[in-house]
C-alpha cells in the first residue's frame, strides 16, 4: 500500500500507520483497528474534546490530548492506552455515574446504551465517588419523544446534529458547570418549541436514555441503523 | 496629526499650568478609597481651598497604593510640582485614614509643617522597597486627563515606534526584554507578538485580557482606573507589531469606574489622532472597542473570552489551534493581560536592555501584586521579580497584626496554592512559585495567620472553581463538584481517610484531563494545602477538631444522614 | 425568500428603544448577543423571556442558544431584582476575614439564600466575587453604597433603615 | 478434600431479585454446595449471623439504621465480603427515592396513595412507624460505608455471573468481574 500524497506517517501504539493530511488521531486509529473509547463524538458531528475518554499520550506533548480534535503530525508517537490512560478513563465514567441519576435497570436504554457498554468495555464494577442523587425532572411533553434529565451526560450530540444538519439550533445547554443542562428553545417544555422540526435526530443521536422514542423502550429501543452511517453524508452536502 | 513636536507643546502647557497652580493635593478616588468615600473628601479638599484662596489645586488620582490607610491623600509642593529633578526636591507628603473634615487643616498646612496625625511615612519599607514600571503614574496623574498622561512622558514610545521602527523591530524589542504574560502563564510575550505577526491572515486582532476573575486580585482594575492610557498605548503599539487594525478591550462589567475611564482614554486618544485612522500621520489604524464581561471567570481562558466576544457562551476549545493562529472570527489573535500592555511602553521608551536588567534570569521586570489579608499594610505594590515572599511580606507589608503568627501565603487565586512560613525565602519568579505547589498568578497575594484553616480555605477555592466551571467537559464540571464535596465533609468533621484518598486521586486526574486551565489548575489549593498543612486535615478526619477552629465539626455520619 | 422583517417591539416601553439603538450600532450582528442583554438588563433590571426572545429574534440568534447565553453569565439576572440589593463579597481577602459567615447571616436574617428575593420583592441577596476593596474586607455593599470592615450588625442596622418607612 | 469454606447471604435494602438469580444456578447450585456450608441466608433457618464467615454475599443497599448496623457487625465477622447486584454497589431502585428524600417518598407511598392522609402528632410520616428502623434520608451503596472485597454487579447479576463470581471465591480467588458483568 503506497502512502497517499500528503500523507502522515506515525506511529500508533508501537505500530507504524499512516493519516491523511489533517485527519485526527482517532479517524486513523479507527481505520487501523486501534479502540479509543468516546462518548461526545460522533462520525459526521463536529468535535467538542469534552468526554475526555479519548484522551491519548503523545510523545513530547506537556499533556494528554484529546484523540478526536488532535490531528495527526508526521513523527508523531501516540499511545491510546497505558495504565494511567485506564485509570483516567475509568474515573471519567464514574464522574458520568455518580453525576446524574443513571439506574441501569430501570432504565429505557438498558442494554442498548454506550454509557453502560463503556462502562463494562472500560471495566468498570463500582463506582467509587459519592452518587449526588440530584433531583431532575423529565420532559414528556412532546408528541412523540421524550427528555430524561437523569440520564444525560451533556455530550452535546443532540444540539451539535440539531444545529450542524438539521439547522433548526432547538437545543442547546443552558448555565453552566455541574448546574448545566440541555434545553429547547427558552427552557420550554419541548412539545411547546417552535423551532423543532420533530426529524427525531437528536434522539437517534442520545448515547444513553436521555432522549427517546415514546412507546418504543427497552428490548425495542435499539438505534435506526439505517441513519446514523448518513450523518456524514448529510454534513457534507449542506 | 499628533507629531512629536506636539507632544512637547502639550507637556510643556501642561506643566505650566502645574506650575502656575501652585500646591498640588492629589486625593485618591481608585476604588478603594472611593468605597471609603474619598470623593467626600475631594469634595470637602476642593471648597476649603477655594475658601482659604491658597494658591493650591485639588485633583482626583488613581490608586496611590497603601490602600489600608485610604483614604489616601498627598500634597505636592509647589516647588516639587515644578522641579526637574525630582529627587532633590521637597518631598511629597502623604495622608492617611482623611475624612472630609480634616481638609482645612490640610490646606492650612500647605506652607507650613505637616498636619502630623494624618502623616504617613514615606520612608517606610512599604514605599522604598517598591519598583514602579506599571505602576509609576498612578496616583500621580489624573486619569481622566491624556495632557497629564503626555506631560508625564506618555506616547512617546509609540510615535516613535510608528516613525522609526518596523513591527519586526518592536517584536524584536519586546523580545529581548524578556517580558513574559502577566496574566499568570508566563508566556514569553515576544514568542506570542512574533507567532501573530507570522501568522496569515488579512485580519488581525489585538485582545487585552481585563478580565480579572482571581477572587483576590485587583491589579488590573486599578491600573485601568489609575492610568488608562499606558494600557491603550500598549495595545497600539502591539496591533503595530502584529499587523491587527482592530481591537477589543474584554472588561469585567462589575468594574464601572474602570469602564468609564477607559471610555473617556479611548475617546481623548481618538481626539489627539493617537487611535483610529491614521494614527498619528501615519498609515496604521487601529480602531477599540470596550467589550463588558458578565461574570465569568473561565472567560479569562483565551479561547473562552474569544467565544465571549463573539456573543456566545463562555466555553473553552480545545487548543490547537492557538488564538495566535486561529482566533477570534478564525483570524490571528494576539491575546495579553492589562499589566502585559502596561510594560510595553516602558520597555519601548527605555529600552529592552534597561527592562532585561531588573528582575532574575528567566522573570524579568516588576510584578504587581494586590497585597491583602492578614497584613498589617495591604494595597497595590509592584516590585522586582526575584524579591523575596518574605520581604513581601514583612517588609512591604509590615507582618501579621501583633497576637497572631503568619501561617500561609496563597498567591495565583484558585489556581495557585498556599505558601508556608518554612518557603518564605523563594524569589519570586515564575519558576521558583510554581515549584513551591503554586503559581505567579495574576497578582493576587493574600497573607493569612493561624486564625485561617488551610482545609477550608481550599474549599473556598473549590467552591469558585465548581461554580465557575463552565460544564463542558466531565472532569471539571463533575469532578470540582465531587472534590468540592469531599472536602465539605471534611471540614464538618464526617470524612474518612478513604475520602482524603479519593480527594487525591481526584485532584489528580482532573488536573491531567481537564480540557482548559480552569480545570487543570483547580486541584492546586488542594494540593499545595495537603502538601503543607496535612496535619490540619488529619485533625479534621481523625480528631473531628478544626486546629484553626473556624469549621464546625462535631456530628457524627449517621445524624448526618439521619 | 421568507419575510427578514425584525420583530417589532414587544411594547410601547420607551426603553425598547434603547435596547434597539445598542442592536442597531452593531449592524443587528449576531455577536452583539451580549452587548444586547447588558443593555436589556441596564434599562429593565433583568432579562425576562419575552426580552431574550425579542433580542434573539432581531439578532437571528436561535433562542436556546440567546437563553444559553444569558444563563451562562451569573452578572444576568432573569429574575426581577428586589427594591434594594445586599451584595456580599465572597473574594478570597474577604472569605479569610470572615464572609462566609456574614453571608450565613444575611441568609438566615432575609429567609433567603443568596441569589434570591425576598418574597416581598424588598431585599435582594447576591455574592459577589472581589469588588477590590481587599484592604477593609470584609465588604458588603447595599445598593450603591459600599460598606468596609462589615460586621453582622452592619446588615442589621441597613435592613433596619431599609425597613422605615 | 480441603475443609469446606462457610458461605452467608444478606438480604438488605432490595428486592430479593438477587437471591432468585442465585437459586437460578439450578443443579449447578447443588454441585456447588459440596464446597460450602450455608451459615446464614434469607432462604435457611439460622436466625443468629455467625461470628466467623469465611464469604458473605450481600444483596441491597444500607437504607436504614438497621441496615447501617448490619453492614458493620457483618463486615467485622466476614474474610471476603461481596457486594452482589446493582443495589448493594449502587443503590441502584432502591435508591431512586434518594431524589426527594425519605419523607416526601414515605408520604406519597403510605400517605396520599393508600387511604388519604395518614394523621400523626408532628405531622412526619417517619414518626408513624415508630416501631420500625428509620429511614436515611439517602440509600447508599455498602462500600459507602465499609471496605468491600468484590462486586459482582447486574440488576440481578445472571445466575452465569454468580456461578462465576462463586466458584471463584469457593476455589480462593477473588473474582474480578471487570469487563465481563455490566449494570442493569
Amino acid at each position: 500500500m503506497s502512502a497517499a500524497p500528503g500523507a502522515k506517517t506515525f506511529v500508533i501504539d508501537g505500530v507504524d500507520a499512516s493519516a491523511t493530511p489533517g485527519q485526527t488521531i482517532l479517524s486513523a486509529a479507527r481505520e487501523h483497528n486501534i479502540f479509543i473509547p468516546t462518548l461526545c463524538h460522533l462520525e459526521g458531528l463536529g468535535d467538542v474534546g469534552a468526554c475526555r475518554l479519548c484522551l491519548v499520550e503523545v510523545k513530547g506533548a506537556r499533556r494528554l490530548l484529546p484523540a478526536c480534535t488532535t490531528r495527526v503530525d508526521e513523527g508523531m508517537e501516540v499511545t491510546t492506552n497505558s495504565p494511567r490512560l485506564a485509570d483516567y478513563r475509568q474515573m471519567t465514567m464514574q464522574l458520568l455515574f455518580a453525576e446524574r441519576n443513571h439506574v441501569c435497570s430501570v432504565c429505557v436504554a438498558n442494554n442498548h446504551c454506550e454509557m453502560q457498554s463503556m462502562a463494562t468495555t472500560l471495566g468498570m464494577t463500582h463506582v467509587e465517588v459519592p452518587y449526588r442523587f440530584p433531583a431532575l425532572t423529565v420532559d414528556a411533553s412532546h408528541e412523540r419523544f421524550t427528555l430524561d434529565h437523569n440520564r444525560c451526560i451533556l455530550c452535546t450530540r443532540c444540539v451539535r446534529v440539531c444545529s450542524e444538519i438539521e439547522g433548526a439550533h432547538t437545543w442547546d445547554v443552558m448555565g453552566r458547570g455541574i448546574q448545566s443542562k440541555v434545553i429547547t428553545d427558552l427552557d420550554q417544555p419541548w412539545g411547546t418549541s417552535e423551532t423543532c422540526t420533530s426529524c427525531g435526530k437528536c434522539v437517534q443521536v442520545c448515547p444513553t436514555g436521555a432522549l427517546f422514542q415514546k412507546n418504543r423502550t427497552g428490548e425495542r429501543r435499539g438505534k435506526d441503523p439505517s441513519f446514523l452511517p448518513y450523518l456524514r453524508t448529510m454534513r457534507e452536502e449542506l | 496629526m499628533m507629531s512629536h513636536e506636539e507632544l512637547e507643546q502639550t507637556t510643556a502647557k501642561v506643566q505650566q499650568e502645574q506650575r502656575a497652580a501652585g500646591d498640588r493635593i492629589n486625593v485618591c478616588v481608585a476604588a478603594g478609597c472611593l468605597s471609603l468615600h474619598s470623593d467626600a473628601v475631594q469634595k470637602s479638599l476642593t471648597d476649603e481651598a477655594k475658601k482659604s484662596g491658597a494658591r493650591c489645586s485639588v485633583r482626583g488620582v488613581g490608586c496611590m497604593g497603601l490602600c489600608s490607610a485610604g483614604p489616601v491623600v498627598s500634597h505636592e509642593p509647589a516647588q516639587a510640582v515644578a522641579a526637574e529633578d525630582k529627587t532633590t526636591a521637597q518631598p511629597t507628603r502623604l495622608y492617611g485614614g482623611v475624612q472630609p473634615g480634616h481638609a482645612a487643616k490640610i490646606v492650612a498646612s500647605l506652607n507650613q509643617e505637616p498636619v502630623r496625625e494624618l502623616a504617613i511615612d514615606t520612608a517606610m519599607p512599604f514605599f522604598a522597597k517598591q519598583t514602579k514600571i506599571v505602576l509609576e503614574n498612578s496616583g500621580s496623574i489624573n486619569p481622566e486627563s491624556i495632557e497629564e498622561y503626555i506631560a508625564a512622558g506618555g506616547y512617546r514610545a509609540l510615535l516613535r515606534a510608528l516613525h522609526e521602527m518596523t513591527p519586526a523591530e518592536v517584536v524584536q524589542e519586546i523580545s529581548a526584554s524578556g517580558l513574559r504574560g502577566r496574566g499568570g502563564a508566563g508566556y514569553p510575550t515576544g514568542l506570542k507578538w512574533a507567532t501573530v505577526a507570522r501568522a496569515a491572515g488579512a485580519t488581525k486582532y489585538v485582545i487585552c485580557n481585563a478580565d480579572e476573575g482571581d477572587p483576590g486580585a485587583f491589579m488590573d482594575r486599578s491600573v485601568l482606573e489609575s492610568d488608562p492610557h499606558r494600557v491603550l498605548e500598549g495595545m497600539i503599539l502591539a496591533a503595530y507589531a502584529v499587523g491587527a487594525s482592530q481591537g477589543y478591550i474584554y472588561l469585567r462589567a462589575e468594574y464601572p469606574l474602570a469602564v468609564q475611564r477607559l471610555g473617556v482614554a479611548i475617546r481623548e486618544a481618538k481626539r489627539m489622532g493617537l487611535l483610529g485612522a491614521e494614527i498619528a500621520g501615519t498609515r496604521m489604524s487601529l480602531h477599540l472597542e470596550i467589550r463588558l464581561g458578565a461574570g465569568a471567570f473561565v472567560c479569562g481562558e483565551e479561547t473562552a473570552l474569544i467565544a465571549s466576544i463573539e456573543g456566545r457562551r463562555g466555553t473553552p476549545q480545545p487548543r490547537p489551534p492557538y488564538p495566535a493562529e486561529s482566533g477570534l472570527w478564525n483570524s490571528p489573535t494576539l491575546i495579553n493581560n492589562v499589566e502585559t500592555y502596561a510594560n510595553v511602553s516602558p520597555i519601548l521608551a527605555r529600552g529592552s536592555a534597561w527592562y532585561a536588567a531588573q528582575g532574575t534570569a528567566k522573570s524579568k521586570g516588576t510584578k504587581v501584586f494586590a497585597l491583602s489579608g492578614k497584613a498589617r499594610n495591604t494595597g497595590l505594590i509592584e516590585v522586582p521579580m526575584g524579591m523575596t515572599l518574605r520581604e513581601i511580606i514583612f517588609d512591604i507589608g509590615g507582618g501579621v497584626p501583633a497576637g497572631h503568627t503568619f501561617k500561609a501565603v496563597q498567591t495565583g487565586g484558585p489556581s495557585g496554592g498556599c505558601i508556608p512560613e518554612s518557603l518564605l525565602d523563594i524569589p519570586v519568579d515564575y519558576d521558583s512559585l510554581m515549584q513551591a505547589g503554586s503559581i505567579m498568578g495574576s497578582g493576587g497575594m493574600i497573607v493569612m495567620d493561624d486564625s485561617s484553616c488551610m482545609v477550608s480555605v481550599a474549599r473556598f477555592f473549590m467552591e469558585f472553581c465548581m461554580s465557575e466551571s463552565c460544564g463542558k467537559c466531565v472532569p471539571c464540571r463533575a469532578g470540582t463538584a465531587q472534590m468540592h464535596g469531599l472536602l465539605t465533609r471534611i471540614t464538618e468533621g464526617v470524612a474518612t481517610h478513604r475520602d482524603l484518598d479519593l480527594l487525591v486521586r481526584l485532584c489528580e486526574m482532573v488536573g491531567a484531563t481537564s480540557l482548559c486551565g480552569l480545570g487543570q489548575t483547580a486541584p492546586n489549593p488542594v494540593l499545595s494545602t495537603l502538601r503543607y498543612f496535612k496535619n490540619e486535615y488529619l485533625a479534621h478526619i481523625e480528631d473531628k477538631h478544626c486546629p484553626a477552629g473556624v469549621c464546625e465539626c462535631a456530628t457524627t455520619p449517621a445524624e448526618v444522614n439521619a | 425568500m421568507v419575510n427578514m422583517a425584525r420583530p417589532s417591539l414587544p411594547s410601547e416601553d420607551k426603553r425598547w428603544r434603547i435596547v434597539q439603538g445598542t442592536m442597531r450600532k452593531h449592524g443587528y450582528s449576531r455577536n452583539a448577543l451580549i452587548e444586547t442583554l447588558h443593555t436589556v438588563q441596564q434599562s429593565f433590571g433583568f432579562l425576562d423571556k419575552d426580552a431574550i426572545r425579542f433580542v434573539a429574534s432581531s439578532l437571528r440568534v436561535p433562542p436556546s442558544q440567546a437563553y444559553g447565553v444569558a444563563t451562562f453569565y451569573h452578572l444576568f439576572q432573569l429574575r426581577p431584582p428586589g427594591k434594594h440589593t445586599c451584595q456580599v463579597c465572597l473574594g478570597t481577602a474577604c472569605f479569610i476575614n470572615g464572609a462566609e459567615r456574614l453571608m450565613k447571616h444575611a441568609e438566615k436574617s432575609l429567609g433567603i439564600q443568596a441569589g434570591e428575593t425576598t418574597p416581598d420583592g424588598e431585599v435582594s441577596l447576591l455574592a459577589v466575587r472581589c469588588v477590590g476593596s481587599c484592604s477593609f474586607a470584609p465588604v458588603m455593599i447595599f445598593d450603591e453604597k459600599t460598606h468596609s470592615y462589615a460586621k453582622s450588625e452592619t446588615l442589621d442596622e441597613q435592613l433596619q433603615a431599609w425597613r422605615q418607612p | 478434600m480441603s475443609e469446606k469454606k462457610t458461605l452467608a447471604t444478606v438480604w438488605l435494602d432490595g428486592c430479593s431479585g438477587c437471591h432468585m438469580s442465585l437459586l437460578d444456578m439450578d443443579e449447578r447450585l447443588i454441585t456447588l454446595s459440596s464446597q460450602f456450608d450455608l451459615v446464614y441466608s434469607p432462604l435457611v433457618d439460622q436466625k443468629i449471623f455467625p461470628a466467623h464467615v469465611d464469604i458473605t454475599l450481600v444483596e441491597g443497599a444500607i437504607g436504614n439504621t438497621e441496615d447501617l448496623e448490619k453492614i458493620h457487625m457483618i463486615r467485622e465477622r466476614t474474610r471476603i465480603l461481596v457486594a452482589l447486584g446493582d443495589c448493594a454497589i449502587t443503590g441502584n431502585v432502591s435508591a431512586l427515592r434518594n431524589a426527594c428524600g425519605a419523607e416526601a417518598m414515605l408520604r406519597r407511598v403510605y400517605g396520599e396513595s393508600a387511604h388519604g392522609p395518614a394523621q400523626n402528632a408532628t405531622g412526619k410520616m417517619q414518626d408513624i412507624f415508630v416501631q420500625l428502623p428509620r429511614l436515611f434520608e439517602r440509600v447508599q451503596p455498602l462500600h459507602d460505608y465499609v471496605s468491600i472485597d468484590a462486586f459482582v454487579p447486574g440488576c440481578p447479576p445472571t445466575a452465569d455471573t454468580i456461578h462465576f463470581a462463586l466458584s471463584e471465591l469457593l476455589a480462593g480467588r477473588v473474582p474480578d468481574l471487570s469487563g465481563v458483568a455490566k449494570f442493569g
